[in-house]
């Protein structure tokens, strides 16, 4: 029988146990194991970025790392990024501005943008082009998913301002 | 896509065209074999293991040899399956004799099928290169054996 | 898409991944994985076992010893982009993309030795220094005898990459590259540096079949338009670059190069 | 006054689902007790299948069945049929798996069905094929070569069809006294579609009814459901049920019948078990229908005024080795007819020979067969100008069809039945600072700075279609769409529609319309597409055909329910139906809106029926089925800008404006959305994209490591611009948008690329424009620079 190994990590702040196979990638045990389907597989040669999360604070594509390798990590997925009523800036900035349209892309977008800004709070149009080569999309022409992230950015620093103003 | 290279060997080419049709020098020399045995005339059954960076793998197949023409030109035809590809090549040996050796010059035409053909195209001319150069410093030490 | 059954490893300390890897022939060290991990899953690869050291705490981050820079082998390509490594950090953010960047590791990379990677170019011309641990002691070699052909290194078998040496100030550098516009590896990528003695190195990496010292731009290369630093006859060709396009390359990246770093 | 949704920004409603990732696309669904298939694919593009040993296969535990050719054709499995037949058509068989022999890499011989994907996967790779090579053949033009290798016994010379359209004795007369010709001999290369989301399939046999529902990627699940039904499997086509839930993108690729879904919905049945499968990207890219791929020779001529004469076009159109869905139509009636452009020509005629070769089927692509007319035909436009020294701007507007000459019947089948090209084409002037970047662009060249401007001013003929044309033309289906409005007793509304959405945003934009025409708030409003079991029949989306088509029927549908309320509201108000006005969100007496009902008060009415018309059926809803009485005809002027470093040869796209005219537009966001990602999938194609087929039919580009996909900085933020030209026979005026920007990008692209490179001599060079092949093309006008 196959080697199965037992693997602990807190996703979305929630922490499981679960015993899969070493070779089962952590996107498959995003979506099999915990039901987070979310996270999308486009290729596997490791350049379509549909299936970016958070390990630990930054984005990975979790296509190319077994969740064992994932022990005692932090795991975020766009189900933990934010929900309706409570969304995170990109999401509200993909929604405003139209950066996105069969959607299959979108959560690693909003993934990897946000690794983005949380290094660059203020990125140019080109360090934001620069950002997202490890994304495809095929339907937005990539037009409205760089003001989508301009807009998260420009949110978030009027409501770190507005934070800062009440501190 | 046609590759081709030459090495020099420093033994005549009678001794070379002999070792070249050696089933126990030619199971010493191709690179990575596990196994080559004599499968009727100039015709052997092969398994290799292919190892280049991150990828391996076993290949089992044949490789012919035709047109012989004695201590000067021989053809391979080389057939290799696996898992994840075929590797079939069409090559020629022509010996050169050269001040107290022999020059090797050989050319081919590989075809990939399969997985290693859809992503292994960028490499195919290095590998070959690799695989060639493993293959006849192996026959040089071969030669120099033969003479020893 | 699933790879072939293997067994995992998490390794403790660099010992017992040594140890691991003396007992089966047929493992492989895990790092960040992002060549191996796609070869396995196209099972252009199917190793028996993984000894993952990719989380090893003696073989990461970046620290200075008087004149020399020690970097871990496992310190990834974003340490390195944020770091202040002379030409190392410009290096490492033409890598891949972000999130390979996150994850891949510059000992991973320098053990792969894909004739493509950025790396060994800058490697090359820092002069720089690989430390190589085995279970019988540690050697150090020269980037010059480290690479020695495509996908091939001085690394023996049983043998690990633990670290990298580089020069801690040098007085100019620059990496120039051309990249291949699907995979983002280098179709031509030209290292130069001028070290803090005046010596000039260069290297190209992606144009041949391993990386290479641009010997002819370091003996003459002085005028700032490189024309036949390399023969088209000793590279490699594809269906998008042929030799003779990625020898025309090699020239136009050197220049560039060449007229940064002085 | 109600709020107008019709014209407005509005976000989009699916949205919310996407970015929390609660999107439910195929490979997201579960089923108790499901099971994985995994396809074993030939590695040869050629070859004779011997034998097939599964031993190994089966002896894997976990291993539920191994499947090949042969036990389908037992069971009674048709091969899978093409949807549109061309007189003298040779129609090769497609076996769901092959059962004798292989004629592509990727040609599924066997599949496996497993506990775990991982067991399937490991299993896929212990079958054990014996093949007998044959000799391949990727190229059309080599495949029609004396003594090449046959794809298909039944087509003799690899010659699937030859197809014609036009007067070519009235072509020849006008070559005979024209001012001045010119040849340009193009390839249209082959790309791949590449929907981020791969295809996927998921079979659910329910032996209590036996009824086989069916979860696929599809753009039109009712297709499927006719071909699996009818066609292939012989299932009852009430026993079957097709659902496209959540799609990641189609472009055409998802219109196709699949072997895949034939093979689940077998296996499902056999095992009596849900069976799932879902593409690894490899295998999209060696299974997924392609496109393009176009080999043509078209010659133009024009009079001493520069007025335009004839064109002749011959084109070799590679459909690779089986005809799927609608390849037969996609380089005919949809290429052909759209040689006129935006012009006035005396005579076309376009000869188009479709040749089977060793590679994946090709079909339609985002555009199919329009952009691969409009390249032809703006190149050599922009050629033509060229070699007349003339600006290719005015050159097309000299040449344009003019207002007043619509309805305008073209001598390529097509009638006009609108348009007004100029006031785009200055618009697109206007923004681009045409002039002024041309004086820029002059003095860039003085010193070593190489830009390019093309330009394309696009028509395009879609919203597929006349039923009764596209049968007369082969078809073997109705090309008509239907709609069920129906409203709830507390006055929500279902609106369901038989186009499909699988990115184009229809939950939003059907919804603005319906929420206009019934007068009711947005969210009141839920458009329900992609279930067989939930809809009327429908056609799908695909030739921009959901708006003009799909959006009309459900108008339509919406007028009835209107129709019937007002009926309702006559009848509870005790007033004459005449004098029943539906204004401000009530149906209302005319001039006294104190007597009115709300939506709500007659939904529920027609409900309860406590006070009703004895003459009037309780409920409200209404069905309608749309059939259109023509094409719609979008056009615009693109004006693309790109810059050459000449020392390397790399292109950048660097500006590009466009004008398009959809008729009146719905949603802004939703249209310019899908121009800038048609017009990224245009550049794609032209500076990037390159399917790479070596002589033994082996695909050396099959993943994105090799396959340059567009990435951010490959594209510039868009410029666009809008001209509205309303449709004048659909009910709300409105044109298609969905490949406009595909269909005219690649041209203008093109035209600016060999724009740029006028100083050294180019004419023409084949796409995509790779580096290297910009930097011979520049190498060899200075024949000195190798040796200084």
């Amino acid at each position: 029988m196959a080697q199965v190994v037992a693997v602990t990590m807190t996703v979305n702040g929630v922490k499981s146990t679960h015993h899969p196979e070493p070779r089962t990638l952590l996107v498959h045990y995003l979506r099999e194991k915990l039901g987070l389907t979310g996270t999308h597989v486009g290729c596997d040669t490791s350049q379509c970025g549909s299936c970016t999360v958070h390990v630990d604070g930054m984005a990975i594509k979790s296509c190319t790392m077994f969740a064992v390798q994932a022990e005692g990590a932090n795991v975020t997925t766009i189900e933990g990024m934010g929900e309706i009523g409570h969304l995170h800036a990109l999401q509200t900035g993909f929604w405003e501005e139209h950066g996105l349209q069969c959607g299959f892309c979108t959560p690693g977008m909003i993934m990897s943008s946000a690794d983005l800004l949380s290094h660059n709070p203020n990125p140019s149009e080109s360090e934001i082009r620069h950002a997202l080569e490890g994304n495809f999309c095929r339907c937005t022409g990539y037009h409205n998913i760089v003001k989508a992230v301009q807009n998260a950015a420009h949110s978030m620093a009027q409501s770190a301002m507005a934070q800062a103003a009440d501190d | 896509m046609l590759l081709e290279g030459s090495h020099f060997i420093h033994s005549p080419p009678s001794r070379v065209f002999a070792l070249l049709n050696d089933p126990d020098v030619l199971s010493r020399c191709v690179p990575g074999v596990k196994s080559l045995v004599l499968d009727g005339t100039d015709s052997y059954k092969a398994q290799v293991e292919v190892a280049i960076g991150p990828v391996k793998g076993k290949f089992d197949g044949k490789i012919a040899i035709t047109e012989k023409v004695q201590d000067q030109s021989m053809t391979l035809k080389v057939e290799f399956k696996s898992p994840v590809g075929i590797a079939n090549a069409l090559g020629t040996l022509k010996l050169e004799p050269e001040n107290d050796g022999t020059t090797v010059h050989w050319a081919g035409e590989p075809q990939l099928m399969g997985m290693i053909a859809s992503v292994g195209a960028r490499l195919i001319g290095g590998v070959a290169k690799v695989q060639a150069d493993l293959f006849f410093s192996k026959l040089e030490l071969e030669a120099q054996k033969v003479e020893s | 898409m699933y790879t072939s059954e293997f067994t995992y490893h998490k390794a403790s300390s660099v010992s017992d991944a040594l140890a691991q890897l003396a007992s089966n022939p047929d493992a492989k060290l895990l790092a960040g994985g992002h060549s191996l991990i796609p070869t396995m899953k196209l099972r252009l690869a199917s190793p028996s076992a993984l000894i993952d050291v990719s989380s090893l705490p003696e073989l990461r981050g970046i620290r200075t010893e008087g004149d020399t820079i020690i970097i871990g082998a496992m310190t990834t390509h974003r340490e390195l982009e944020f770091s202040k490594v002379p030409l190392l950090s410009e290096v490492a953010r033409l890598i891949g993309d972000p999130m390979v960047r996150n994850k891949g590791t510059i000992g991973g990379a320098l053990a792969h030795a894909d004739p493509s990677a950025d790396y060994p170019a800058a490697i090359l011309a820092l002069n720089a220094k690989i430390k190589i641990q085995s279970s019988s002691g540690a050697r150090v070699v020269t980037a010059d005898e480290f690479f020695q052909g495509m996908f091939t290194t001085a690394l023996a078998p049983g043998e690990m990459l633990v670290e990298i040496h580089v020069p801690a100030s040098v007085k100019g550098a620059a990496y120039e590259k051309f990249a291949h516009p699907a995979s983002r590896y280098a179709v031509a990528g030209v290292a130069v540096v001028v070290h803090s003695d005046g010596s000039l190195r260069a290297a190209v990496t992606g144009a041949g079949d391993h990386a290479m010292r641009l010997t002819k731009l370091e003996s003459e290369g002085v005028s700032s338009a490189c024309k036949g630093l390399v023969s088209a006859s000793d590279l490699m060709g594809d269906h998008f670059a042929s030799a003779e396009y990625r020898a025309h390359l090699v020239d136009v990246m050197a220049s560039k190069a060449l007229a940064r770093a002085k | 006054m109600t709020e107008k949704f019709f014209g407005k920004a509005v976000k989009r409603v699916e949205d919310p689902r996407f970015i929390t990732g609660a999107g439910n696309y195929t490979d997201d669904i579960v089923l108790h007790n499901m099971t994985y298939a995994a396809m074993v694919r030939s590695p040869y593009a050629h070859a004779k299948i011997n034998s097939i040993d599964a031993s190994a296969a089966l002896a894997l535990p976990g291993v539920l069945a191994v499947l090949t050719g042969k036990d389908l054709v037992a069971a009674g499995i048709n091969p899978i049929p093409p949807g549109w037949l061309l007189p003298d058509l040779k129609i090769s068989a497609h076996h769901a798996i092959q059962p004798d022999k292989v004629t592509h890499v990727g040609n599924i011989v066997a599949a496996v069905i497993a506990e775990t994907r991982a067991i399937a996967e490991d299993a896929a790779a212990l079958v054990d094929v014996d093949y007998e090579m044959l000799p391949a053949v990727a190229l059309g033009s080599t495949a029609l070569a004396e003594g090449a290798p046959q794809v298909h016994e039944l087509a003799p010379g690899n010659v699937a069809f030859k197809w014609e359209i036009g007067d070519s004795a009235a072509v020849d007369a006008e070559f005979a006294h024209a001012f001045k010709t010119v040849e340009v001999k193009l390839r249209n290369q082959r790309l791949v579609p590449n929907a981020i989301e791969p295809r996927s399939s998921l079979a659910d046999y329910k032996r209590a009814g036996d009824e086989y529902t069916l979860y696929t990627t599809s753009q039109n699940p009712h297709i499927h459901r006719v071909m699996l039904g009818a066609f292939i499997m012989g299932i009852p086509e009430h026993k079957l049920r097709i659902v496209s839930p959540d799609v990641g993108g189609g472009f055409g690729s998802k219109i196709f019948q699949y072997p895949e879904e034939v093979i689940v919905l077998f296996a499902s049945k056999k095992l009596n078990r849900p069976v799932k499968w879902t593409a690894t990207r490899s295998e999209s890219f060696v299974s997924d229908a392609q496109g393009r791929d176009h080999e043509t020779v078209a010659e133009m001529c024009v009079d001493a005024d520069h007025k335009v004469l004839a064109l002749r076009v011959k084109t070799i159109a590679n459909l690779g080795a089986y005809l799927t869905t609608f390849a037969p139509a996609v380089p005919t009636y949809l290429y052909g007819t759209l040689m006129n452009g935006t012009y006035k020509w005396k005579a076309i005629h376009c000869h188009v020979t479709g040749t089977y070769t060793n590679t994946v089927g090709v079909d339609a692509y985002r555009g199919a067969g329009r952009p691969e007319a409009t390249y032809v035909l703006e190149r050599i436009m922009s050629r033509m100008a060229l070699e007349l020294g003339v600006d290719p701007l005015e050159f097309r507007r000299k040449n344009f069809i003019q207002p007043d000459e619509f309805p305008y019947q073209t001598p390529v089948a097509l009638q006009y039945d609108s348009g007004n090209y100029e006031p785009a084409m200055d618009k697109a002037m206007a923004m681009l600072d045409y002039a002024g970047l041309r004086a820029k662009q002059a003095e860039g060249r003085k010193n070593g700075k190489y830009i390019g401007i093309g330009v394309s001013t696009y028509l395009e003929a879609c919203g597929l279609a006349p039923s009764a044309l596209v049968g007369s033309l082969g078809a073997q289906a109705g090309q008509w769409e239907s709609a069920l409005v129906r409203v709830s007793a507390t006055g929500k509304v279902e609106v369901l529609t038989g186009s499909h959405s699988h990115g184009q945003g229809h939950e939003t934009a059907f919804a603005q319309v319906v929420a206009d025409e019934l007068q009711i708030p947005m969210e009141d409003v839920s458009i329900v597409h992609g279930d067989t079991a939930r809809l009327p029949h429908g056609w799908g989306t695909y030739g921009s055909r959901s708006a003009p088509v799909g959006l009309s029927a459900i108008k339509m549908a919406s007028d009835k329910i209107n129709d019937k309320a007002k009926k309702i509201a006559a009848h509870l108000l005790e007033a004459s139906v005449d004098d029943i006005v539906h204004e401000d969100g009530k149906y209302q007496v005319k001039g006294v809106p104190e007597k009115s009902k709300s939506f709500f008060d007659i939904a529920l009415m027609a409900h309860l029926a406590h006070n009703y018309p004895a003459d009037l059926e309780p409920g409200l809803e209404a069905t309608h089925f749309y059939d259109p009485k023509n094409f719609v005809y979008p056009f615009g002027t693109h004006l693309a800008v790109v810059e050459v470093d000449a020392n390397t040869g790399h292109i950048q796209l660097i500006r590009y404006v466009c004008v398009d005219d959809c008729g009146p537009i719905i949603n802004p966001l939703i249209v310019e959305g899908q121009v800038h990602g048609g017009v990224a999938q245009g550049m794609g194609q032209a500076l990037l994209e390159n399917t790479v087929y070596d002589d033994n039919g082996q695909l050396t580009s099959g993943s994105y490591l090799e396959y340059t996909m567009p990435r951010a900085d490959n594209m510039v933020q868009l410029e666009i611009g809008h001209t509205v030209t309303p449709s004048p026979h659909n009910p709300l005026g409105v044109k298609g948008i969905g490949e406009a920007g595909t269909i005219s990008s690649t041209a203008a692209i093109a035209n600016a690329v060999i724009d740029a490179l006028e100083p050294f001599g180019v004419k023409h060079l084949d796409m995509p424009y790779t580096p290297e092949k910009v930097w011979r093309a520049i190498s060899a006008s200075l024949p000195q620079a190798a040796d200084d």
